[in-house]
């Protein structure tokens, strides 16, 4: 499979380790990521606070590249994912909207494509099953408690790959690798999103609230596809766990991490070193028994 | 105090002290859509919203005062700009109504009006976001910070964070600045 | 060819004679020798006025609602004819069990009448055959040879079902289509429109088409009503449209192609370019072909649950 | 005075015609026969007595013609009879049984006990003008019916095809109008010998066998040969309204929304509904009476009515029935059969 | 041609737009009409007497007039006339209200409009004939499908009132859901102390017939003479043998099963029956679960059985019965929130719907009436009870409110503290609607006097934590986001059309609304009539009723049965198929396209028309005026014309568009 | 400002304007769908154009393909027929043969050259208010972008 691939800022700067990993874990079960050429920012919260035709207008550039490429898009981050894909849906349903900006692009978008998350591309039965292919060792002892945030799953009526209320991709990926992802229940509540600099306190509340439900529900790490949700969880978890008087200190991975660890890709190991809360911790708890014969 | 004029333009309901404008709803569906006279108070919006702990109006309030034509009241709450946009309430909505994009339109509304907003930070946040964009195409993080944190003078915030992420080597010095600057720019214009 | 009439003769004589049938309908020699008429023959002698040759145009079918009664009687038929036939049975004008179909291969027929060209004058005409290349005109002037796509009726020329479907008796081969196709309609409604505003202000109203129709069996047709009066009498374009388009719509899913309205229309108005397309949507939207003796009812008088819906639109 | 035309002429001659009259002449058509219509400037008909398949006599007796208009409004009902404007008109082209099929016509509607008016206003100036072709058709049997010679004077003037030219023969004062023009040359001798071996050869070879016969005393009320084409008539309306000389009308009502429109249309013998009555009796309620009917009609009834028959032999039933009903046929099998009953009726 | 016609003002209605003076003055200019005038209100009794006058005075043959919709008001000008001395069917109706007046502002098109279909209905009336209807023959037994407490009282009404009846319940046992129900609001009457002593009524009534574990699978013909298809399916138990004893129901190994009476709060065995006072009080062998019919082993039952009672090879019994009325009373469903995300799924154990609650509640419930969670069996200290579960929710399917839910909340809010003392009690709401009899002081007293925190706000979600449940919902009468904890979580769910009402009303040949509900003649004043004649409605199948009304509806049901076994015979519709067999030509496309069967070919005379046989005999369609039902699709098959339909002719239909050929040309 | 100062410009405003093109549509309408449809519209009081007739049926069964060429025949702009939804005929199967019958009838008058747009075909319930409203007002914006029907036989 062959995938116009939309890093998206965050995946450039902070959310590197994503990248890499996504990178890794795509070439293992040969999911081809071909790089959009000169791609923009999809304008994330900020464009469809202040501006609503900027918010698809800027997704409509990349889009508009991408189709050239004659491929669907694949966007890890979910915040891009969710402004492209809702971009996309405006633009397929509305066509003077999509005429007007199309005016201002050099490579216009008629529909052709769509897009998708690469949790979404990645937990294919199929994707799924070349993991499971790949597995040199099961991460049995690892429970994460698979936290998908709002980007992923919602609205359904636009994104509508994964159940809104208990979306399941990410349990399933992390079953295939043989880790076990713990039943929790804010699996799909808000992180705060893009208020982490702005309205940390509100960040802090929602963070405490998560991790702490994961922690109460036998967790020993989260897993997570979205970069402002990870930035939101680490660098928010020790004023969590003071505001709330509790120890908050969880590892947090993004999926891809876990896969390309299970499949023991090279070079995966070099993405843990990017984290602001050590890992150590969880990688530790993966008992000796997971590792595969050979 | 209303004055004589506005009491006459405002005909049906008055609500005390505030100004009232019938139009609003209209033009909140015209920018996106959804209609507030849909919603019947059920509150299943706020009972969901994250940050309905933090607003001053919760998100059903800010629905009823849509349909009354509350403007002044909705456009300068804080509320507005605390939607998280993580839309648990549009997906839970017993009457399919998109609160959130209700919150988008009030924004936007907002920000064209002129408005001061209750929330400057949030503003500014997203302005400098913006301008990044505009003017390298995409955003390039560190700067994004430090020039966000310049205007909203929120300097100690996050500092240790931050010098982490660098560290890390999240953060790096160059932006990347792509070719089709002018392009993006255009998207602007309108 | 005399063969092939020889065997035709013989086998509507043997019906009469055995009493099998008390009529046989066929086609006779007509008043000039490039034409052939109707013959009604009930005694076994005069079987020897059958004739079978390129003029054999009519469509015998359209005398069987008339002349179908408890007595058996025999039919010679073409393909087409034998389309008609089942369409009659079907549609309970006439009894299978009731008619002896004597069924030709057929490679089509020619309305001589259209013929007359430089070569040769129609009364100098003494007969006609088909011969390799196409059809022989023998006149006293010699013989003429014309190719079938000159010749042949248009409905002949497209034609894809040139044997019998049903018959008691049969005789001659099917002979092979020839390439060709019928003028296509304009592309643009409003072309087409007033394509169809050219004919039909040509129509005089005269119902041969109907009358010389098989399908046309109706005792009384709408046309004729007073009250309602669907379509008046008047030999306006307009007038004509609604009795035109009533009538192709009577015909949807029934008409099996024969032509011969298109035949005896002495204005030429394409009238079979409506049916054809007809029965194209019938045959591609439903799998009906009219005149298939496998299907029970007509297209209209049956439905399906999964039927195409003109009536959903989008979401 | 006689006249010739070359052929290389005709469009001066036509112009000068239609500089005075309306002219209305055959004019071919993209993919259906020739038909008669009124000539526009430039237009160029055919003009060789072939005779387009439907005859002339929509000009006379239209396919369609209002009556009467009624229109109901607050003030009460309006009544209107829009009778036609008598145009002078030149008919050019038909031949000679086509115009002869116009008198047939006129003894029917300008009959002195009742004119119609929207008839006569029509044929009132209008100028017949024939053609008689050098080549007959073969389903042409004028001469089997009536005297020919006596048409001539039935119409205003004759054109005789004479191949590269037309011999212009007036038959009327009338008909004088087209012998002038500088276009026209005198008649010579040759071109006279010429137009009368055309008109020989029409007489002559028009004949039927029987052609000497009295038909109109041996059609008979009862034939076995009425039987047997009613046997095969298809009971459409082709051999009456492509007959230059059948009358039938029908006469009808029909309203839309608060007026009404009472009109006359073609109508045949060949149809059930002719002779349908209100109450629902049909006295002709089979296809033998009927097509006895228009036979007899045309070859008896006419001549007993007003001494000629109403068939001109111009061949068109002939040519058209869908089911080579052949009217010579009838006519001769007719006549020779021998011993007939004298008529029951009439 | 005669023709009046009468414009009605419908009040305002018409005459706020549609300047009736002028229509009524444009009237008079259309051909055929000798009288027009306009009135206030044609359907009041001065308006029909009016009407009636003008027949006699003005000598008219024909009436039209302008008013409402002839759904509507068509009967009731019809009588008019009929009274005034007329065929009734020689009105004809110009709907200026539906169709113009509120639909359109106040402008001249409207009145235009207005005057167009006054002329279109001048011109259909001018080719109305007058039309008579024939006596049917009536046959007076009537069906009750469905046994509940609608299907339990329209039963004993029309046995009462002498008519036999065949009482068609799918389950073991009539009872319905008020059998499962503990208590009933307000009155707080035991349901099955008021409930049980009409079942044992129905079951000992000589002119009832309990038909339960049996279906309808095939509704045929016409008021007073419909042909039903039920099917009674094996029991495998010998109805005349059983003495109810119960010996089999202790003996039988297969224990374990989810009871469908309990709402799978319990279990019972694989013979059964539904709860001890079922009537018929004999069980039945629940053939997918008996290790008789699975494996072919046990037989205790039979061993047991003391008088034999036990068939293993008995059959469904399929029989066509005869009826001449129907009363639907089929009930409804309840709808399974387990597709709510955000309440679980249906997956947490605690979260449980009223009816279950209603078991548990129940003496005779599977916990015998105590009040314990699910899961653990533990008392429950704190219960929320959750209105609009799936009601009032668009998104779910349910845009209408289920109407009873507030009540039972109510209730169960207010019996659970009578039971506990202790516990504390929460009522999630968006309204209350407490408007029956002694439903809003219920509703105070149990908030008054039994404590039950009312909180108005919907649930956002609820999720289990530390062995309780986690209620996020907001209380906007505050305007603050609120977290509840509770024990057990008791959601109204909304109630919906039975899972098949649709194939029932497709067997029937009713129509239903945009959700399957059953629907009435008319919401106003037909409301227990269905568009087919001799089919009456009662009960929630219907709509979401509360006892009282379901009640008072199967009792109009009833009586509106009895009513059509009082008449003497019926009459038969008029506006149906005619065929003209002079013209018929006999092809039989009607008989094919006839939805009802109700054409067939037969042979008459002919008249000649061969040329060469005496051809005497033809075939021609004929129509059975009992069993057409008058939908004109012959008609509309017909190309010679001779299937018509009369009230609808083609003569009519062309009139109407005729009759606007002026408008036409108007807009050109 | 007065009401009436107002009232007498807006009517000046309408004189200057010419009055915009109205289309003339025929509808022929089962009685117990489409045709309660439009009564439920009535009642609910929803506006639309008054551009159509309304001929009423007691089913789309009985819609004779000849009342619908009689309406373009008489120059109507549009003719529509609605009927019960598959499945929801008040005479169980009556849609299900209309439903063919139409069809054929629309590719008949495609084939004339009728345009396909002056020919709705839909199914309409009683309960559709809403949708016979909003169908009223998609048609006739519809007939008035394409311009009136220049007959059969132009």
């Amino acid at each position: 499979m062959k995938y116009a691939y939309f890093p998206g800022c965050s995946l450039e700067s902070t959310a590197k380790e994503f990248q890499e990993s996504t990178q890794l874990v795509g070439d293992a079960i040969g999911v081809e990521l071909v790089h959009i050429d000169d791609w923009n920012c999809c304008g994330a919260t900020s464009a469809h606070n202040l501006d609503h035709r900027l918010s698809v207008a800027l997704p409509a550039r990349n889009l508009g590249i991408a189709e050239g490429m004659g491929m669907d898009v694949v966007a890890p981050c979910a915040a891009c994912y969710n402004r492209m894909r809702s971009a996309e849906v405006e633009l397929k349903a509305n066509v003077k909207l999509r005429d007007d900006i199309n005016a201002d692009l050099e490579k216009p978008f008629t529909g052709a494509i769509s897009v998708k998350s690469s949790l979404e591309v990645f937990t294919t039965s199929e994707a799924l099953a070349k993991v499971s292919d790949g597995i040199r060792k099961k991460l049995t002892g690892l429970k994460p408690a698979c936290y998908y945030g709002c980007l992923l799953v919602r609205p359904p009526k636009v994104l509508g790959f994964d159940d809104p209320e208990n979306p399941q991709s990410l349990d399933k990926a992390m079953e295939t690798i043989g880790a076990e992802p713990v039943e929790w229940y804010f699996k799909n509540e808000c992180c705060g999103a893009s208020f982490g600099l702005s309205k940390s306190e509100i960040v802090v509340k929602l963070v405490g609230d998560i991790i702490s439900n994961a922690k109460k529900h036998g967790a020993n790490c989260i897993v997570t596809a979205c970069p402002l949700c990870m930035t939101n969880l680490e660098m928010r978890q020790a004023a969590a766990g003071k505001l709330r008087g509790e120890d908050l200190t969880m590892p947090v991975f993004y999926f891809t991490e876990l896969m390309g660890l299970a499949m023991e890709v090279r070079g995966i190991k070099k993405c843990f070193a990017s984290h602001l809360v050590d890992v150590n911790s969880a990688l530790d708890a993966i008992t000796a028994d997971g590792a595969m014969v050979g | 105090m209303i004055s004589d004029e506005k009491t006459q333009e405002c005909m049906g309901v008055i609500v005390s002290g505030c100004p009232v404008s019938p139009e609003f709803k209209r033009e909140i569906q015209e920018l996106c859509g959804e209609n507030v006279m849909s919603c019947y108070q059920c509150g299943e919006c706020t009972a969901g919203c994250p940050a309905a702990f933090a607003m001053d109006i919760t998100p059903n309030q800010i629905m009823r005062m849509a349909q009354l034509g509350l403007k002044d009241e909705v456009l300068e709450s804080k509320s507005i700009w605390l939607c998280a946009g993580c839309e648990t309430c549009a997906t839970r909505c017993p009457r399919g109504v998109a609160l959130s994009k209700v919150m988008d339109a009030s924004r936007q509304i907002a920000v064209k009006s002129g408005k001061t907003c209750a929330e400057p930070n949030v503003v500014k946040f997203h302005e400098e976001f913006l301008r990044q964009v505009q003017m390298f195409g995409r955003v390039h993080e560190i700067t994004l910070i430090a020039l966000y944190k310049m205007r909203s003078r929120k300097f100690v915030d996050d500092v240790l964070a931050g010098g982490q992420m660098f560290l890390k080597g999240k953060l790096g010095l160059i932006p990347s600045i792509i070719k089709g600057r002018r392009e993006v720019k255009g998207l602007f214009r309108k | 060819m005399s063969d092939i009439e020889t065997k035709i003769r013989e086998e509507a004589k043997r019906a009469l004679e055995s009493g099998d049938v008390s009529l046989v309908i066929g086609w006779g020699a007509g008043s000039v020798p490039f034409k052939t008429t109707p013959i009604f023959i009930d005694k076994p002698e005069d079987a020897e006025k059958l004739v079978w040759n390129p003029a054999c145009v009519n469509n015998l079918a359209v005398y069987l609602p008339k002349m179908a009664s408890d007595k058996k009687i025999g039919i010679v038929a073409k393909p087409c004819d034998i389309r008609s036939i089942i369409a009659l049975i079907q549609e309970k004008q006439v009894k299978r069990e009731n008619l002896h179909i004597i069924g030709l291969g057929c490679g089509g027929v020619v309305d001589a009448g259209d013929l007359d060209n430089a070569d040769f004058h129609l009364q100098d005409v003494t007969g006609l055959e088909w011969v390799a290349d196409g059809l022989n005109v023998i006149t006293t002037s010699g013989d003429h040879v014309i190719e079938c796509g000159a010749c042949l009726r248009d409905m002949c020329i497209i034609c894809e079902k040139r044997e019998p479907a049903i018959f008691d008796a049969k005789f001659g081969e099917a002979v092979e289509p020839q390439e060709g196709e019928v003028c296509a309609l304009p592309e643009l409604p409003d072309d087409r429109r007033k394509f169809w505003s050219e004919q039909f202000s040509k129509c005089i109203r005269c119902y041969a088409c109907r009358q010389i129709c098989p399908n046309c069996y109706c005792e009384s047709c709408f046309a004729d009503r007073i009250e309602p009066k669907w379509t008046a009498k008047k030999a306006t374009p307009e007038e004509s449209w609604m009795f035109h388009a009533t009538r192709a719509m009577h015909l949807a899913g029934r008409c099996i192609g024969c032509g011969e309205c298109e035949r005896v229309c002495p204005v030429n108005i394409p009238i079979m370019q409506l049916e054809i397309e007809m029965a194209k949507i019938a045959k591609e939207r439903y799998g009906y072909e009219p005149g298939d003796p496998d299907e029970e009812a007509p297209l209209l008088g049956q439905f399906k649950d999964a039927d195409h819906d003109p009536g959903h639109h989008g979401g | 005075m006689s006249k010739v035309i070359s052929q290389d002429k005709i469009s001066d001659f036509l112009n000068s015609l239609m500089a005075k009259y309306t002219v209305v002449a055959p004019m071919p058509r993209h993919d259906a026969p020739a038909e008669f219509r009124e000539l526009k400037s430039g237009d160029q008909p055919i003009i060789d007595g072939s005779s387009p398949m439907m005859p002339p006599k929509d000009f006379f007796l239209p396919r369609y013609e209002v009556l009467v208009n009624v229109q109901m409004g607050k003030d009460g009902v309006k009544l209107d009879s829009p009778i036609p404007e008598a145009k002078p008109r030149v008919l050019l082209g038909a031949w000679l049984p086509d115009l002869q099929g116009i008198q047939v016509l006129d003894r029917v509607f300008l009959d002195k006990k009742f004119t119609d008016p929207y008839y006569a206003a029509r044929r009132e100036n209008t100028i017949l003008v024939a053609v008689m072709p050098a080549k007959l058709r073969w389903s042409w049997f004028c001469s089997a019916t009536d005297d020919v010679e006596g048409w001539k004077n039935s119409v205003d003037a004759i054109m005789y095809d004479l191949g590269d030219k037309f011999y212009i023969e007036p038959t009327s004062d009338k008909g004088n109008v087209i012998t002038e023009g500088s276009f026209l040359t005198d008649a010579s001798d040759a071109d006279s010998a010429a137009k009368d071996a055309i008109w020989d050869n029409f007489k002559t070879a028009t004949k039927l066998p029987m052609s000497d016969e009295r038909l109109y005393e041996k059609l008979a009320w009862e034939n076995p040969i009425w039987g047997e084409i009613a046997e095969k008539c298809i009971a459409c309306g082709i051999c009456s309204y492509s007959c230059p000389s059948c009358s039938c009308f029908d006469i009808q009502d029909e309203t839309c929304g608060s007026c009404v429109e009472r009109y006359r249309c073609r109508d045949t013998c060949q149809f059930e509904e002719f002779t349908l009555m209100g109450h629902g009796y049909n006295p002709r309620d089979n296809q033998l009476p009927r097509v006895r009917q228009r036979l007899l009609h045309k070859f008896k009834y006419q001549h007993e009515q007003f001494g000629v028959v109403g068939c001109t032999g111009c061949g068109r039933c002939v040519e058209l029935c869908p089911v080579n009903v052949d009217i010579r046929d009838v006519l001769m099998r007719t006549c020779s059969v021998e011993n007939q009953e004298t008529p029951a009726e009439s | 041609m005669r023709i009046g016609v009468f414009v009605c003002w419908c009040g305002s209605n018409i005459a706020k737009t549609v300047d009736v003076a002028a229509v009524a003055e444009a009237a008079r200019d259309m051909p055929g009409v000798v009288y027009s005038t306009d009135y206030k209100y044609m359907c009041s009794e001065p308006g029909q007497n009016m009407v009636k006058d003008a027949i006699k005075e003005h000598r008219l043959d024909r009436v039209v007039i302008a008013s409402c919709s002839p759904r509507l008001h068509e009967p009731t000008f019809q009588r008019c006339i009929a009274d005034g001395g007329l065929n009734a069917y020689m009105v004809e109706m110009a709907n200026l209200r539906e169709h113009c007046s509120w639909v359109h502002e106040k402008t001249p098109e409207t009145t235009e409009k207005a005057i167009h279909l006054v002329r279109m209905a001048v011109a259909k009336v001018t080719k109305n004939d007058p039309l008579q209807r024939n006596e049917i023959p009536l046959g007076r037994r009537a069906l009750v499908i469905g046994g509940g407490i609608a299907g339990i009282q329209a039963a004993l009404d029309i046995a009462d009132a002498g008519y036999p009846v065949v009482l068609v319940e799918r389950t073991p046992s009539i009872g319905g859901h008020m059998a499962q129900y503990d208590k009933t609001f307000p009155t707080l009457d035991c349901a099955a102390c008021i409930l049980t002593p009409k079942m044992v009524d129905c079951a000992s009534h000589p002119l009832i017939d309990i038909w339960s574990y049996s279906e309808v699978e095939e509704v045929k013909g016409f008021v007073g003479n419909f042909e039903v298809k039920i099917r009674k399916r094996a029991k495998s138990i010998i109805d005349e043998k059983c003495t109810g004893c119960g010996e089999c129901l202790e003996k039988c190994p297969v224990k374990g099963i989810p009871s469908e009476f309990d709402e799978n709060m319990g279990t019972r065995r694989a013979i059964y029956r539904p709860f001890p006072q079922a009537v018929p009080n004999k069980p039945v062998i629940d053939r997918l679960n008996c290790r008789k019919f699975l494996e072919d082993k046990c037989g205790v039952c039979a061993k047991i059985c003391p008088t034999g009672a036990i068939d293993y090879a008995q059959e469904d019994e399929v029989l066509t019965e005869k009826f001449g009325g129907i009363v639907v009373a089929t009930g409804f469903g309840l709808w399974n929130h387990s597709v709510m995300g955000e309440y679980g799924y249906g997956k947490y154990p605690d979260v449980i719907s009223a009816i279950q609650f209603e078991r548990i509640m129940n003496a005779s419930g599977p916990t015998d009436g105590h009040i314990v969670r699910p899961s653990d069996g533990k008392t429950p200290k704190a219960i929320a009870f959750l209105s609009c579960v799936g009601s009032r929710d668009q998104e779910h399917g349910h845009a209408y409110c289920s109407k009873v839910c507030c009540m039972y909340n109510a209730k169960q809010a207010l019996l659970v503290r009578d039971k506990l003392h202790d516990v504390e009690t929460y009522v999630f709401y968006m309204d209350i609607r407490a408007n029956g009899k002694g439903y809003e002081e219920f509703v105070q007293r149990t908030i008054e006097d039994f404590g039950a925190n009312y909180i108005r706000g919907r649930v956002s979600k609820i999720y289990p934590d530390n062995g309780q449940m986690v209620i996020k919902g907001a209380d906007t009468l505050l305007g603050k986001a609120v977290e509840v904890r509770v024990d057990l979580v008791v959601l109204a769910t909304a109630m919906q059309p039975q899972n098949d009402a649709k194939d029932l009303a497709r067997m029937l040949g009713i129509s239903t609304d945009q959700y399957n509900w059953f629907s009435e003649a008319h919401p106003k004043l037909k409301p227990v009539e269905v568009l087919t004649d001799g089919i009456y409605l009662a009960g929630a199948c219907q709509y979401p009723k509360d006892i009282p009304d379901t009640v008072a509806q199967a009792s109009a049901a009833a009586s509106k049965v009895i009513g059509l076994f009082s008449k003497k015979a019926i009459l038969s519709e008029p506006m149906i198929a005619n065929i003209n067999e002079d013209t018929c030509a006999g092809c039989g496309l009607c008989v094919n396209v006839c939805p009802y069967g109700a054409i067939e070919l037969i042979e008459v005379m002919d008249k000649e028309k061969s040329t060469r046989e005496n051809k005497v005999m033809k075939s021609v369609a004929n129509v059975n005026e009992g069993v057409c039902k008058g939908c004109g699709t012959c008609a509309a098959a017909c190309r010679s014309l001779s299937a018509n339909l009369r009230g609808f002719e083609g003569k009519q239909i062309l009139a109407e568009i005729d009759a606007l050929a002026d408008m036409v040309k108007g807009r050109k | 400002m007065s009401e009436e100062t107002k009232t007498i410009e807006s009517e000046i405003e309408e004189i200057k304007q010419p009055k915009e093109w109205q289309p003339a549509i025929l509808g022929i309408l089962c009685n117990w769908c489409s045709y309660a449809g439009a009564d439920l519209a009535g009642s609910a009081r929803l506006h639309y154009p008054e551009s159509i007739r309304i001929v009423r049926v007691p089913c789309s069964g009985r819609v004779d393909p000849m009342f619908v060429l009689k309406g373009f025949q008489k120059g109507f702009d549009a003719v529509m027929v609605l009927g019960c939804h598959p499945g929801d005929c008040h005479y169980a199967k009556g849609n299900y043969y209309a439903r063919r019958r139409i069809a054929m009838l629309q590719d008949l008058l495609e084939t004339l050259g009728v345009p396909r747009e002056r020919f709705h075909f839909e199914w309409v319930s009683a309960s559709e208010g809403n949708r016979f409203a909003e169908l009223m007002t998609e048609m006739t914006e519809r007939i008035k972008k394409i311009g009136p029907f220049d007959g059969v036989t132009p």
